[in-house]
């Protein structure tokens, strides 16, 4: 069972998943009633083969601490073989991310059936107690706040806004 | 601006035991572009749906989100609701805050938090939702049938019968498949041409049934409702019209030596020839391989002799295009070849059961033919070899299947019972011989199955040996089987006068080659796949195109029947309607960014990606870009992740909705 | 120093060209040679579009023929005359992507008259072109280049470059970065990135980059910051290597035309050693119709999933 | 004003004008390239080559914010960024083809529309400018009528001279004001000679000829031959010191964003691409032809000045050899 204590800092997860499997096995992890950490947003998508790895960009932009992208297990895709192209992307798409210095602590993949209720809630414990270790996200915030010198300007509601953060 | 309505469920206490539905509904109510927001006990429940139709009326709402549990439950009830009050549905989102939210924390305000920024998420993804309309795809009540044995034949007939046309293409010059090879049926031993041929008169004559016999698929393009296929309808030489089955061509016909495959090679027949004596069509072919006339350019004996003039050299094939709305693949199984190991078969030879270099090898469809009263003995069991009749008998299971090590680990699902009908056969006509069975293990679920089986031991006086024989050679005029007893962990030698081996069903040659052109999947065997193993088991995951019979998996007649006939009865579904309606989240192209590198297409699980054409006003060819067709595409989205320029796009699925919600968090 | 390189053999093949593109373009074989020609500047050179017979002795090779004319065939470029056969004039690193664009349907061979360049190498930069070639000023490409001499081309001058063995400097980067905790990478790279103005010369002479409308370019929705803008233009650099991946072969056009000396190739490197290890996966040797994200193997790699 | 300062003063000048809490930029390395930048103090100052993008970033940001804007419920707040807020400034060590544009410059911001994002800098910047003693031949300052000693733009200028150090030169109250708040630094010219300026070797323009014959060629097929190897990047506009396009976009969610003004090029194609799909410069030969356009015939015809300070690094790092110097040289002579 998760317990609900309070920590000092709550990541913000972001999960990709597919309808026909991982959305699936969430929603029976809810059916179980499986208790697991509320720091997860889930975005459906048909099937993995649509989760272009933009969005896993644009996710880190907009202040996610841990990503995770989950689909059908290899043989079981909806739409034949949507998750196998997904694999290769993902495979590739990883590598960068690594090189340009992501954690890749912070990017989890990973094969969900609609009948892995349990699964479902270990993947999404363990990568939120895992970011939760790591600490925020700092790189892509930091970066987008930034400027180049010649439009920086250093005026005390820039400077709120990034304590703020 | 929009004027979005969000309506929050308390599904009883299910949600507003953890969420504060309230404060959710207040809170999502100051959002941009949010009109209308409240919440409900059951959103679901008849006066929840009509609170969400009212509010849409008086609050010309422009979008609605349900706050709710799972899209998976009710999507489709609250977007009908939205439908009857006059918006498309697909302004109606739902965001689940009970599975994902209210069923999975305890800490209600963690919990409430969460359920505004799900819903908080939804919203902005809905502002991007656009107005989809139902996609229609006009249907051709015309089906095709591929394959005329007893699967497509059945297929064809149910079809048929209610009232759709029918195209039934069948490779061989005559329909039957193998159940008109069959001497007799398990488990009720009746006369297995006696039952079919009046099946394939059924074809033959039927006003709906179109029927090309010695031909074969060429081409299929299409999509569900809408396939064009060509068949190749080989040259019979023979022209169908005017002969008029007489058979003295055959009788005249001066080369008599060719081994005829219907019975397994056992007998003889001529170069002019119909397979077998009921045929359907009753129309010769001439086998071009074999004739004279085609080897030499002398002979012409059978064009002489016939009366109506039929016999044709000059015949070419001839390519036809079929518009069907459904198509029905029925082509049935071929047995592993006990010869030569065939090149590229996924399975080891058998040499130790001889490669079938010892005349008296044989398989069980050539015991069969040898038991059928029609075949080349007149129903005697005597030898290939040198004609006598067997007095000790070896049937060996498993040959090929659940050989794991040899390549293939299925069961063929049908060899215990067809052994155990051959040992019956064998003892009704061989009084005073004895028949042995070498098993792994008896698999005889189904009716009176198990029932025969026990009387093939228990009054037929078969002697099953539990295990399996290492090797056989010839010896004298008999065939040394050397085997182990596992049961009793002996030794086994037994001198048998004839073997039987109960090879492995394969899908027929060139099974892979037919899905191609069909855009179907199929397993390492090349069975065909079917969509859902359990709950889609005879259709294809390619829409408008179904399986039935043994090119799905070994099957025996009463499971192909049922089979076929449930093809005939999805099909006949799908021809229930003049027009097929599909969701509409499909893929298109946004023709002015698309540069054709066609990465949509080698991607495509579906084969959904044309090639279209853009000209100027005066015809001239500016570019070509890529073309999803709406009733192929799956839906899937591979393509727009994959498109560089983001040329193409899923509806439902749009960049735009999912950056919105991203940038909502 | 001397470690310059020999590039005498330029000469002779500046002749070949041009007697090649004569001919072709008098017996009208082609409707156009893209070549390099002489520009002002001592030692320069640059792209040129020539239709007519009598202009083939202004096409040259020499080490400062840097560009990959490539980018000229692509549908990006509205401005070469398409509807013909076109002789293009190609160095090894070239053909290798154009060798794509044919598996890409950008390109059709028929349609193409390659004139291929027997190559030493080429510099570095062509800022100072009147530099003398040499182990210090040759681009990082040619330090590692398997293709000197071009194959499958209608015609290569016959001509054998000699050249000078040298330390490959990419594959020493990616080891120096991978090394790296993720923290001094994303410094390295943040520093790089952040001098980036969005000048899209990296993609403009890239010739994969052959999309009407770049994603980057797109506001609806703004899938990448388009303000050069630290954060834009990291995304914009990490989407552009993701969307070269499998289909870069090097020819090192967008490192080289980069006025902030972003090391661009680095990135398009990693992935393209990635992708061998993966998918055993090589860019630009043979025409394929499928990368090798365009197509699967059950059987592939996902340790990486849980 | 004449003065003298030593190298060593120059750079205790900059240290104090740091410490003094102003920002100082001047030409240093960046990741490996030289570029303008805030110095943190002296050591880091690169004088002997020009930096890779021009000064003009300094009055005319890469990309900057205009305005900013937050939604809240229903409520739309909107900020304007202040000005006022811009950091005083001495500029140091530019060169007289990167100062000269500056003055150009305010031409065309102060015009019908006053640009404070620009003016404000501009009146919190000191320019301390370098005369040159090194030219390449992608050089041609002189041939567009300036020289690598040309102190227009500056309010402070240098020359190096022998032995080291620079004789300056005031030209403005700025100019004096900073040589007069640090006057310890400075000692008085000893008559040392100048070191020799560099010679760029491209012949001078006839800009009256140029404009003339543009003025009557807006077609002509010599854009084609010109342009037609133009691949459309912004690297030339970008890298100019006079090329001052902007873009404005909106950045951010629909909760919060920017409005920000950045760099643009008339090399894209999207520069003038309209809504509708149509573009008037549907092809590069049209877009080049913009480019000389403007800087021999529209920026004359409206401010009577070129706009072009012949710097060259548009022709050093043009990634397809495009040389400007030699086109507008074969157009003074058609």
């Amino acid at each position: 069972m998760h317990h609900t204590e309070k920590h000092n800092f709550e990541p913000k997860i972001i999960a990709f998943v597919c309808t026909w499997c991982t959305y699936a096995g969430a929603d029976l992890a809810g059916t179980s009633r499986m208790q697991y950490p509320a720091n997860v947003r889930v975005l459906k998508f048909p099937c993995t083969g649509r989760i272009d790895p933009v969005f896993i960009l644009k996710a880190f932009q907009q202040g996610a601490d841990g990503v995770l992208v989950s689909g059908c297990h290899p043989g079981d895709c909806h739409y034949i073989a949507g998750n196998f192209h997904a694999r290769r992307r993902f495979a590739a798409f990883r590598k960068l991310l690594e090189f340009v210095g992501v954690d890749l602590g912070r990017l989890q993949f990973s094969w969900v059936s609609a009948a892995e209720g349990g699964k479902w809630v270990e993947m999404v414990t363990d990568l939120t107690e895992r970011v939760r270790g790591m600490g925020p996200m700092q790189e892509f915030r930091e970066l987008a706040l930034e400027e180049q010198w010649s439009g920086a300007i250093d005026t005390p509601e820039l400077r709120e806004a990034y304590n703020s953060i | 601006m929009s004027r979005i309505g969000v309506f929050i469920c308390h599904c009883g206490e299910n949600i507003s035991r953890t969420v504060d539905v309230e404060r959710v509904a207040a809170q999502v109510g100051t959002l941009p572009g949010v009109a209308f927001s409240t919440d409900y006990k059951y959103m679901c429940s008849d006066p929840g749906q009509g609170l969400l139709k009212k509010a849409i009326q008086e609050q010309r709402l422009s979008h609605v989100v349900v706050a709710a549990c799972s899209p998976r439950m009710h999507e489709k009830t609250f977007r009908k609701a939205v439908e009857s009050a006059g918006l498309n549905p697909f302004l109606c989102e739902m965001a689940n805050i009970r599975e994902h939210c209210s069923w999975v924390h305890e800490d209600r305000e963690e919990a409430t938090q969460k359920a505004i920024e799900i819903v908080g998420m939804m919203v902005e993804r809905v502002k991007k939702n656009r107005v989809l309309p139902t996609i229609t795809v006009p249907v051709t009540k015309r089906s095709l049938v591929i394959g005329g044995g007893i699967a497509g034949i059945q297929a064809a007939l149910d079809i048929a019968d209610c009232g759709h046309e029918v195209v039934l293409v069948e490779r061989e010059p005559s329909i039957g498949g193998h159940m008109a090879q069959l001497s007799e049926t398990f488990p009720t031993l009746d006369c297995s041409q006696c039952i079919m041929t009046p099946k394939m008169v059924d074809v033959a004559n039927h006003p709906k049934i179109k029927l090309y016999t010695y031909a074969e698929i060429e081409h299929v393009e299409g999509y569900i409702g809408n396939f064009q296929v060509t068949v190749r309808k080989k040259a019979r030489s023979v022209d169908e019209d005017k002969c008029t089955g007489c058979g003295v061509c055959m009788t005249k016909c001066p080369q008599k030596k060719i081994p005829n495959t219907f019975d397994r090679n056992l007998g003889m027949r001529p170069a002019i020839y119909v397979p077998f004596p009921q045929a359907v069509p009753n129309t010769p072919v001439i086998d071009r391989e074999n004739c004279t006339k085609f080897k030499t350019g002398k002979c012409g004996v059978c064009q002489k002799v016939c009366g109506p003039g039929a016999v044709d050299y000059e015949q070419e094939d001839q390519l036809i295009v079929e518009p069907v709305g459904a198509i029905v693949v029925a082509t049935g199984f071929d047995l592993y070849s006990i010869e030569e190991k065939p090149k590229g078969s996924p399975i080891k030879g058998y040499g130790e059961f001889g490669h079938g270099k010892i005349p008296d090898v044989i398989d069980g469809m050539t015991f069969e033919r040898l038991a059928s009263a029609s075949g080349p003995t007149g129903g005697k069991i005597l030898r290939p070899s040198d004609g006598r009749e067997p007095k000790q008998i070896v049937f060996i299971q498993c040959v090929g299947s659940r050989a794991r090590e040899k390549g293939i680990s299925y069961c063929s699902k049908i060899c215990c019972m067809y052994t155990a009908k051959h040992t019956m056969l064998y003892h009704h006509k061989v009084h005073d011989g004895q028949a042995y069975v070498f098993f792994m293990d008896a698999r005889t679920p189904g009716k009176s199955y198990d029932e025969f089986w026990r009387r093939s031991i228990e009054e037929e006086e078969a002697v099953y040996i539990r295990g399996m024989v290492s090797r056989l050679y010839q010896k004298g005029d008999k065939i040394v089987v050397m085997g182990s007893d596992i049961a009793v962990g002996v030794q086994v030698e037994i001198e048998a006068d004839m073997v039987v081996l109960a090879t492995a069903v394969q899908p027929q040659k060139g099974a892979d080659t037919l899905a191609q052109k069909l855009g179907i999947s199929y397993d390492k065997y090349h069975f065909y796949s079917e969509a859902h193993a359990k709950l889609r088991p005879v259709e294809c995951a390619t829409a408008g195109i179904y399986l039935a019979g043994a090119c799905q998996g070994p099957k025996d007649i009463p499971d192909t029947v049922s089979q076929a006939s449930a093809a005939a009865a999805k099909v006949m579904t799908l021809f229930a309607k003049d027009k097929l309606e599909r969701e509409p989240i499909v893929a298109k192209v946004r023709e002015a960014g698309c540069v054709g590198c066609f990465y949509c297409r080698k991607v495509c699980p579906y084969g959904a990606v044309e090639e279209k054409e853009i000209r100027d006003r005066q015809g001239n060819l500016i570019k070509v870009v890529a073309y999803v067709n709406p009733g192929v595409c799956g839906g899937c989205g591979t393509c727009q992740a994959t498109c560089p320029s983001k040329s193409v796009e899923l509806d439902g699925y749009t960049d735009e909705q999912i950056v919105a919600m991203i940038e909502s968090l | 120093m001397t470690n310059s390189i020999d590039t005498s053999i330029y000469t002779a093949i500046t002749e070949a060209i041009q007697d090649e593109a004569r001919r072709i373009l008098s017996e009208r074989s082609v409707i156009a040679v893209v070549g390099y020609t002489a520009a002002r500047r001592k030692g320069s050179a640059q792209p040129v579009v020539i239709t007519q017979a009598d202009d083939a002795g202004k096409l040259i090779f020499s080490a400062a023929c840097v560009n990959n004319l490539a980018v000229y065939l692509t549908k990006a470029k509205k401005e070469i005359p398409k509807g013909g056969k076109i002789g293009i004039v190609v160095k090894g690193c070239d053909l290798k992507a154009l060798v794509g664009l044919l598996g890409e349907s950008q390109l059709k061979r028929e349609e193409l008259y390659l004139i291929g360049v027997p190559c030493a190498g080429v510099l570095a930069s062509t800022a100072q072109p009147a530099r003398e070639l040499t182990g210090d000023t040759i681009a990082p490409k040619c330090r590692e280049c398997d293709n000197h001499l071009p194959q499958g081309c209608d015609f290569v001058p016959d001509q054998r470059p000699v050249t000078l063995e040298l330390a490959g400097k990419y594959s020493a980067e990616i080891a120096r970065l991978e090394a790296m905790t993720p923290a001094e990478r994303w410094a390295y790279w943040k520093e790089q990135f952040k001098k980036c103005i969005k000048c899209y010369a990296c993609r403009q002479v890239c010739p994969f980059c052959f999309c009407e409308q770049c994603l980057c370019d797109r506001n609806k929705p703004q899938m990448v910051e388009t303000t050069p803008r630290p954060a834009g233009n990291t995304a914009w650099h990490i989407v552009r290597a993701m969307h070269l991946a499998g289909r870069c072969a090097g020819c090192a056009e967008c490192e080289r035309v980069c006025p902030m000396d972003i090391p661009l190739n680095l990135l398009n490197r990693k992935m393209a050693k990635e992708l061998k290890e993966l998918y055993d996966y090589e860019a630009g040797f043979e025409v394929r119709e499928k990368g090798p994200l365009a197509m699967y193997d059950e059987k592939d790699d996902q340790s990486f999933i849980k | 004003m004449h003065k003298y300062i030593s190298e060593n003063n120059l750079k205790a000048l900059l240290d104090h004008l740091i410490a003094d809490g102003k920002r100082v930029i001047a030409p240093r390395m960046d990741a490996g390239t030289p570029l303008y930048g805030p110095l943190a103090d002296s050591a880091g100052i690169v004088l002997d080559q020009l930096p890779r993008r021009s000064a003009k970033e300094t009055f005319f940001p890469v990309c900057e914010d205009i305005m900013s804007y937050d939604k809240e419920g229903q409520q739309v707040t909107l900020r304007d960024v202040s000005p006022a807020n811009f950091p005083e400034t001495i500029l140091v060590g530019v060169r007289p083809c990167d100062a000269a544009a500056i003055p150009v410059l305010d031409a065309v911001f102060s015009w019908d529309y006053k640009d404070e994002f620009f003016l404000e800098r501009r009146r919190k910047t000191t320019i301390v400018g370098l005369a040159c003693t090194q030219a390449d031949d992608a050089c041609f300052c002189t041939a567009v009528g300036l020289s690598p000693a040309d102190p227009k733009g500056s309010d402070l200028f240098l020359t190096p001279v022998e032995g080291g150090g620079y004789a300056c030169e005031t030209f403005t109250d700025k100019g004096e004001a900073l040589v007069n708040n640090h006057g310890e630094l400075f000692a008085e010219p000893n008559g040392t000679p100048a070191l020799p300026l560099a010679e760029p070797q491209t012949e001078k323009f006839d800009l009256k000829k140029v404009k003339a014959w543009l003025d009557d060629h807006f077609e002509d097929p010599a854009w084609d031959s010109i342009a037609v190897r133009c691949v459309g990047c912004g690297a030339c506009a970008f890298l100019c010191p006079a090329c001052h396009c902007f873009d404005i976009v909106d950045e951010g969610t629909e909760k919060a964003g920017k409005r920000r003004k950045s760099w643009d090029a008339c090399g894209f194609w999207k520069f003038t691409h309209h809504a509708s799909g149509h573009n008037p410069r549907d092809l590069q030969p049209k877009r080049y032809r913009n480019r000389i356009m403007h800087k021999f015939k529209y920026y004359d015809d409206k401010f009577g000045q070129t706009l072009c300070t012949g710097c060259g690094r548009c022709i050093r790092f043009c990634p397809v050899g495009i040389d400007i110097a030699a086109i507008v040289n074969e157009i003074s002579k058609k």
